[in-house]
C-alpha cells in the first residue's frame, strides 16, 4: 500500500506551512488556496510547488524574456512548444532548442550531462523532426583543483555517452574556464532537427474524449529530491542506501525517438509532449491548457519501476525517456503496436474532458482536482533592480590597455589557456560524424551539417564571452549575439534565428537581476538588428557558488542557412603564401 | 599481502540500464524464471599489508572506486595464499 | 548486387551504409530487421555500427542472439560477403564467425578521428581496388575497438594473411598487433573497426572507403558472370 | 526464489586497461602498497526456483554474461530470504 496516510492533512499543510518546505511563498499559496476555494491537499500542494518553480515557470524571467523579438518571416513556431521551428525552403524546416543541466552535473556530473542531452533531444523529436546534431556549451572551475577536473571529464564522457550512443553527431559547442564556475559547472545542450512543414506536431491535447497515453520508460522516484515527505517517514531501510539521481538510457531514447517519428507520421496522433522535468504534471497540465480542455488521469495505470509509489512521487518523478501522447480515441491497438514493434509500452492513462480540469485518479479515490491552466499560470514576479556598485565603478575606470613588448611570448602565454587551447581532447570523444551529414566538423567558427537530398546545409554555432557581460552585461549581451552570427557567415551560412540558455545566479539578487535585465536587452537589441528572432531557450538561475553569483552567462545557440555547400568555408589557412586580411574595425 | 574484493551496485531505485537490457535478453533466449538483473562492478585489488587496510581500502572506495552518490560498495580482505 | 543493412535495435549507422551503397555505389540496398529470420535473395550482407542494445554487457553480446543471426551465419557459409563495421565487428566476433574479442580501447577513452589504414592485404574480395600497403584515410569512432586474440589465434591470422588492415602510425586503440580489420578463413566475412561508409562521400573529407564497396561489386559482378558462362 | 551472484573477471593473459589505470590513480593518490588491481564486473539474478538452476546459470554465462575469449566467471548461489 502507498504511503499516502503518512502525508500531512490539508489542514496541517496550512498550519505547518508545509508549503513552505515545499518551495511556495506565503503569497503563492494563498493563491493556489483561492484558485481551488478550499486548501489543497499534499498532491495538489506538491503540484503547484514544482509547476510554479523557477524552473517550470520562468516567473521571474517571463518580464524579461518579452524583450526578445520572437517573429519573422521564416519562423513557423516561436517561443512556447518543446522547440522552435524555422522554415528552410522547399517544405523543409529546422528545430532547435537549448537548454541547460547545470545543477545536476554538480551533483552528478557524468548522469547529469547525460540526461541533459537526453532531455534536449526529447524536445526536438517530440515536434516531429528527426534529431541531426548536438552542440554542448560548458564552463568549469579552474582545472588546478581536483574537484574541477573531475567534474569536467565526468560531462564530457557523459555527453559523448549518450550522443554517442543514440547515434546523433555533437558537431560544435563551446568549453571555457573560469574560477567563477568553481563548484558550479554550467552544462547547456543544444539540439537541432529537420522535419517537413507536413509533419509539424504540437503538445497540445485536443478532443474531448481522446485518449492520454504514457509511452516509453517505466517511473522511478528518480529526481524526487533523495527523500520525500511520505517516503522519509518509510525510509527504515538506511538513507544511505536509496538515491534519486537521475540515470539516462540512451539505448531506450533511441528506440523512443524511432518510434515517435514513426508514430508522427500517423493520422490518429493528436500531441505529444516529451515528459521532462516535474514530468508528468508539467506535461499533462501544459498539454490541457494550452488545447483548453482537461485531463482525467488514473495513476494506477501509469507504468512503475517501484513499488508503493504515491500519487505525488509519480506525478513529480523525473523519470527520463518518457513521452506523453493524445491520440484519437479508438486508435489505441494501432498505437500500441507501432511501440510494440521497437520493444516499448504504450499505456492509456487517461481521456481529454471538456471540464478544464487536471483530475487524478488513485486507488479509486481523485487525488487531485484542480484547474489545468492554473499550474501552468504562476503568478509573475517582478524583482528590485539595482546597478551593481562594481559596473559602476567598471565604468568610471579609464580604458585599460595592455603594453605587450614580447609579441611571441605573449601569444604563447594566451595559447597556453585552457580557455583559448585546442578543444580536440573534447571533441574526440564525441562522434561528430555519424549520419554522415557532417560537412564541417568541431574546430572551425560553425559545424556545417548537410540536408541530405539537397544542396543546402546548416551552419549552427553556441557563443557567450561571460568577460564581456561581466564588464557590461548590455554591451556583451549583443557581443554574443554577434560573434554567433559571424561565426555563420564565416562558414558560409546565412543567420536564420537563435535559441538561447540564460544562465545567471541568484535572481533575488537585485545586482543579479539587473544583469538579467541588461543582458536580455542588449540580446534583444542584437537580434532585432540582425533579424535573428528568439524562438526557443531555457532559464537556469541560481547558478551560485561560495563567491556569489557567476558571470552573466547567457548562451546564444545560432543556426544558419548555407544555400549551396560549394560555398562552406573553414576558418583554418589553407595554403602557404596567401594574402592574410584584417576585415573590420 | 592482501586480498581486497570489492563490489559496487548501484543505490536501490537508481536505474539500471545495463541490467534491464540482459533481463529483456535472457527473456528473448527463453530464461523466463529470471525475474531480475542488476549489473555492478567487482574489483579486486591486491594490497601490501599495512597497518589500516579497511581504512584505507573505505577511503579509496569513497574517492575513486564508488560513486556514492549512485553506488553502493562494500569489501572483504582476504590473507593473500601464495601459490 | 542487392545488398542487406541488418538493422538492430540501437544500430545507428544504418542509414550511412544504406546510403553508401544506394548513393555511393549506386546499387539496390533494403533495410532488414534484427527480427527477421531469413536473407534469401540477398547478395551481400554489412552489419552496421552502433550501439545494437545499447552496447550494454559487452558490445555486440546481445546482439549476437536476435533472431536474423542464424540468417547471417548461413549467408556466411554460402559464402556471401559478410562485412561487420564496428559494433558489426563486434557484433561478428561475440557470434564466432571471426576470432577474438574486443577490449576497451588503451585509454579508455571513446575516440573519433579519421585515422591512417593501410592495406594489408588487396587480395580479398574486398579490397582489391586497394593497392597492397597502400595507406587510406578512414574515419574511426568506438569506445571499444582494442582487438585482442591469443598468441596461436594471431599466428594463424598473420600465417593465413588474414589481416586486412592495420592501423598506420599511431596505434588509436591498443589493438594487438594493430589490427583495424580481419576476414575469415573462407575470405568471405570481414570485420573491421574504422568505417569505410563515412568515407564515401568526398564532401564529407574522405572517399577511400567507396574503393571497398567497389571492390565487393566487382566481385559479385565478376562471380555471378563466371557462372553464367561457366 | 534464488539469489545468484556472478563474478566476471578478466583473464590473467588479458591486459586490463581499466584496472591499470586506477592503480595509477590509487598511487598518485599515495597508496603505494596497492599493487595489482583487475577490475570486473558483479551481476546479480534473482531467479525462480527450477529443477536445474547452475545448469542455466552456467549456461547464461557461457553464452551471454562472460565472453570466455577474454573472461572467466564464476557464481555463487544463495536462497533469496523475504523480508
Ligand atoms: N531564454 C529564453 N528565450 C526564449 N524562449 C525561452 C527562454 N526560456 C524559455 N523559453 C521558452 O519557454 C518555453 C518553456 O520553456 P521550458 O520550460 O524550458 O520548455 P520545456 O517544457 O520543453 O522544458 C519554451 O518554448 C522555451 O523555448
Amino acid at each position: 500500500m502507498p504511503l499516502t496516510h503518512l502525508e500531512p492533512s490539508p489542514e496541517q499543510i496550512e498550519q505547518d506551512k508545509v508549503y513552505q518546505t515545499m518551495g511556495l511563498t506565503e503569497e503563492e499559496y494563498q493563491k493556489v488556496k483561492n484558485l481551488l476555494r478550499r486548501k489543497p491537499n499534499y498532491t495538489e500542494t506538491g503540484l503547484f510547488s514544482v509547476m510554479w518553480s523557477e524552473h517550470c515557470s520562468y516567473k521571474t524571467s517571463k518580464p524579461v524574456l518579452k524583450y526578445f523579438p520572437t517573429t519573422g518571416e521564416h519562423v513557423l513556431q516561436g517561443p512556447g512548444e518543446g522547440a522552435g521551428i524555422v522554415d528552410i525552403g522547399d517544405g523543409q524546416a529546422v528545430v532547435f532548442k537549448i537548454e541547460s543541466h547545470n545543477h545536476p552535473s554538480a551533483i552528478e556530473p557524468y548522469q547529469g550531462a547525460a540526461t541533459g542531452v537526453g532531455g534536449i533531444i526529447r524536445d526536438v523529436f517530440s515536434m516531429g523532426a528527426r534529431p541531426v546534431a548536438l552542440l554542448d556549451s560548458l564552463r568549469f572551475g579552474n582545472l588546478d583543483n581536483a574537484r574541477v577536473r573531475y567534474l569536467f571529464e565526468e560531462v564530457v564522457s557523459g555527453i559523448a555517452g549518450y550522443g554517442n550512443c543514440i547515434g546523433i553527431p555533437t558537431v560544435g559547442g563551446e568549453l571555457q574556464f573560469d574560477p567563477c564556475y568553481n563548484g558550479n559547472p554550467l552544462v547547456n545542450a543544444m539540439c537541432v532537427g529537420i522535419m517537413n512543414h507536413a509533419d509539424i506536431q504540437v503538445g497540445q491535447a485536443r478532443g474531448i474524449g481522446n485518449t492520454v497515453m504514457y509511452v516509453g520508460a517505466s517511473t522511478g522516484r528518480d529526481g524526487i529530491n533523495g527523500a520525500t515527505f511520505a517516503s522519509e517517514e518509510i525510509s527504515e531501510k538506511s538513507d544511505e542506501k536509496r538515491s534519486a539521481v537521475q540515470v539516462g538510457d540512451p539505448f531506450m531514447e533511441k528506440l523512443l525517438v524511432e518510434a515517435c517519428l514513426e508514430l508522427t507520421k500517423h493520422q490518429a496522433l493528436v500531441g505529444i509532449q516529451d515528459m521532462g522535468a516535474a514530468g508528468l504534471v508539467s506535461s499533462a497540465s501544459e498539454m490541457a491548457a494550452k488545447a483548453g480542455v482537461g485531463i482525467h488521469m488514473n495513476l494506477d495505470l501509469i507504468p512503475q519501476r517501484e513499488t508503493e509509489m504515491t500519487p505525488y512521487e509519480m506525478m513529480l518523478s523525473e523519470s527520463q525517456e518518457r513521452m506523453l501522447i493524445v491520440i484519437k480515441k479508438g486508435s489505441e491497438e494501432e498505437i500500441k503496436a507501432i511501440f510494440a514493434r521497437w520493444g516499448l509500452h504504450a499505456v492509456a492513462v487517461g481521456e481529454v474532458i471538456e471540464e478544464e480540469v487536471l483530475r487524478l485518479e488513485h486507488k479509486g479515490k481523485i487525488v487531485a482536482d484542480v484547474p489545468s491552466d492554473s499550474l501552468a499560470s504562476a503568478p509573475v514576479r517582478h524583482m528590485p533592480s539595482k546597478v551593481p556598485a562594481a559596473y559602476l565603478a567598471n565604468q568610471a575606470a579609464p580604458a585599460w590597455k595592455p603594453e605587450i613588448s614580447n609579441y611571441a611570448k605573449t601569444i604563447k602565454k594566451l595559447l597556453g589557456q585552457p580557455t583559448l587551447a585546442s578543444k580536440e581532447w573534447v571533441t574526440r570523444q564525441y562522434d561528430y560524424m555519424v549520419q554522415t551529414n557532417t560537412v564541417v566538423a568541431p574546430g572551425s567558427d560553425a559545424a556545417v551539417v548537410r540536408v541530405r537530398g539537397t544542396k543546402k546545409g546548416l551552419a549552427m554555432t553556441t557563443d557567450c564571452n561571460a568577460k564581456y557581460l561581466a564588464l557590461d552585461p548590455n554591451e556583451g549581451g549583443k557581443i554574443a549575439v554577434a560573434e554567433a552570427a559571424r561565426n555563420i557567415v564565416c562558414s558560409g551560412g546565412m543567420p536564420l534565428a537563435i535559441t538561447d540558455c540564460l544562465n545567471f545566479g541568484s535572481p533575488e539578487n537585485p545586482e543579479v537581476f539587473w544583469e538579467i535585465d541588461e543582458s536580455v536587452k542588449g540580446m534583444a537589441k542584437a537580434c532585432e538588428i540582425l533579424k535573428t528572432p528568439v524562438i526557443s531557450g531555457n532559464v537556469s538561475l541560481y547558478n551560485e557558488t561560495d563567491r556569489g553569483a557567476i558571470d552573466p552567462t547567457p548562451v546564444v545557440g545560432m543556426v544558419g542557412l548555407v544555400e549551396d555547400l560549394d560555398h562552406v568555408m573553414t576558418a583554418s589557412f589553407k595554403n602557404a603564401g596567401d594574402a592574410v586580411y584584417v576585415i573590420g574595425e | 599481502m592482501k586480498k581486497v574484493k570489492v563490489f559496487i551496485t548501484l543505490k536501490e531505485s537508481v536505474l539500471d540500464p545495463q541490467g534491464q537490457a540482459v533481463m529483456q535478453s535472457l527473456h528473448n533466449m527463453n530464461y523466463k524464471n529470471v525475474q531480475d538483473v542488476r549489473i555492478g562492478k567487482y574489483i579486486e585489488l591486491q594490497m601490501e599489508d599495512s597497518a589500516d587496510v579497511a581504512g584505507q581500502v573505505d577511503t579509496i572506495c569513497d574517492k575513486l572506486l564508488a560513486n556514492t552518490v549512485i553506488e553502493n560498495y562494500r569489501y572483504e580482505i582476504e590473507e593473500e595464499v601464495h601459490s | 548486387m542487392k545488398t542487406a543493412v541488418i538493422v538492430f535495435p540501437g544500430s545507428n549507422c544504418d542509414q550511412d551504409m544504406y546510403y553508401a551503397i544506394k548513393d555511393g555505389l549506386g546499387e539496390e540496398v533494403d533495410y532488414v530487421w534484427h527480427a527477421e529470420t531469413s536473407l534469401d535473395g540477398y547478395d551481400a550482407i554489412m552489419i552496421p555500427g552502433g550501439f545494437s542494445y545499447g552496447d550494454y554487457l559487452r558490445s555486440g553480446a546481445i546482439a549476437r542472439f536476435a533472431g536474423i543471426m542464424p540468417a547471417v551465419i548461413k549467408a556466411a557459409q554460402e559464402g556471401k560477403p559478410v562485412l561487420g563495421v564496428c559494433n558489426g565487428f563486434q557484433i561478428l566476433l561475440e557470434a564466432g564467425l571471426l576470432p577474438g574479442a574486443m577490449l576497451k580501447n588503451k585509454h579508455l577513452k571513446f575516440i573519433c578521428e579519421t585515422v591512417n589504414l593501410q592495406v594489408k592485404n588487396n587480395g580479398t574480395q574486398f579490397t582489391t581496388r586497394y593497392n597492397q600497403n597502400e595507406v587510406i584515410r578512414i574515419p574511426i569512432a568506438h569506445g571499444e575497438g582494442n582487438y585482442f586474440c591469443d598468441d596461436a589465434t594471431l599466428k594463424e591470422l598473420q600465417d593465413n594473411n588474414r589481416i586486412v588492415f592495420t592501423y598506420s602510425g599511431e596505434n588509436p586503440n591498443g589493438s594487438r598487433a594493430d589490427i583495424a580489420g580481419i576476414i575469415n578463413a573462407a575470405g568471405n566475412v570481414l570485420g573491421m573497426m574504422p568505417h569505410p561508409e563515412r568515407a564515401a562521400d568526398a564532401l564529407l573529407g574522405s572517399d577511400d572507403g567507396l574503393r571497398l564497396f567497389q571492390s565487393i561489386l566487382n566481385h559479385w559482378r565478376e562471380s555471378t558472370h563466371a557462372a553464367y558462362t561457366s
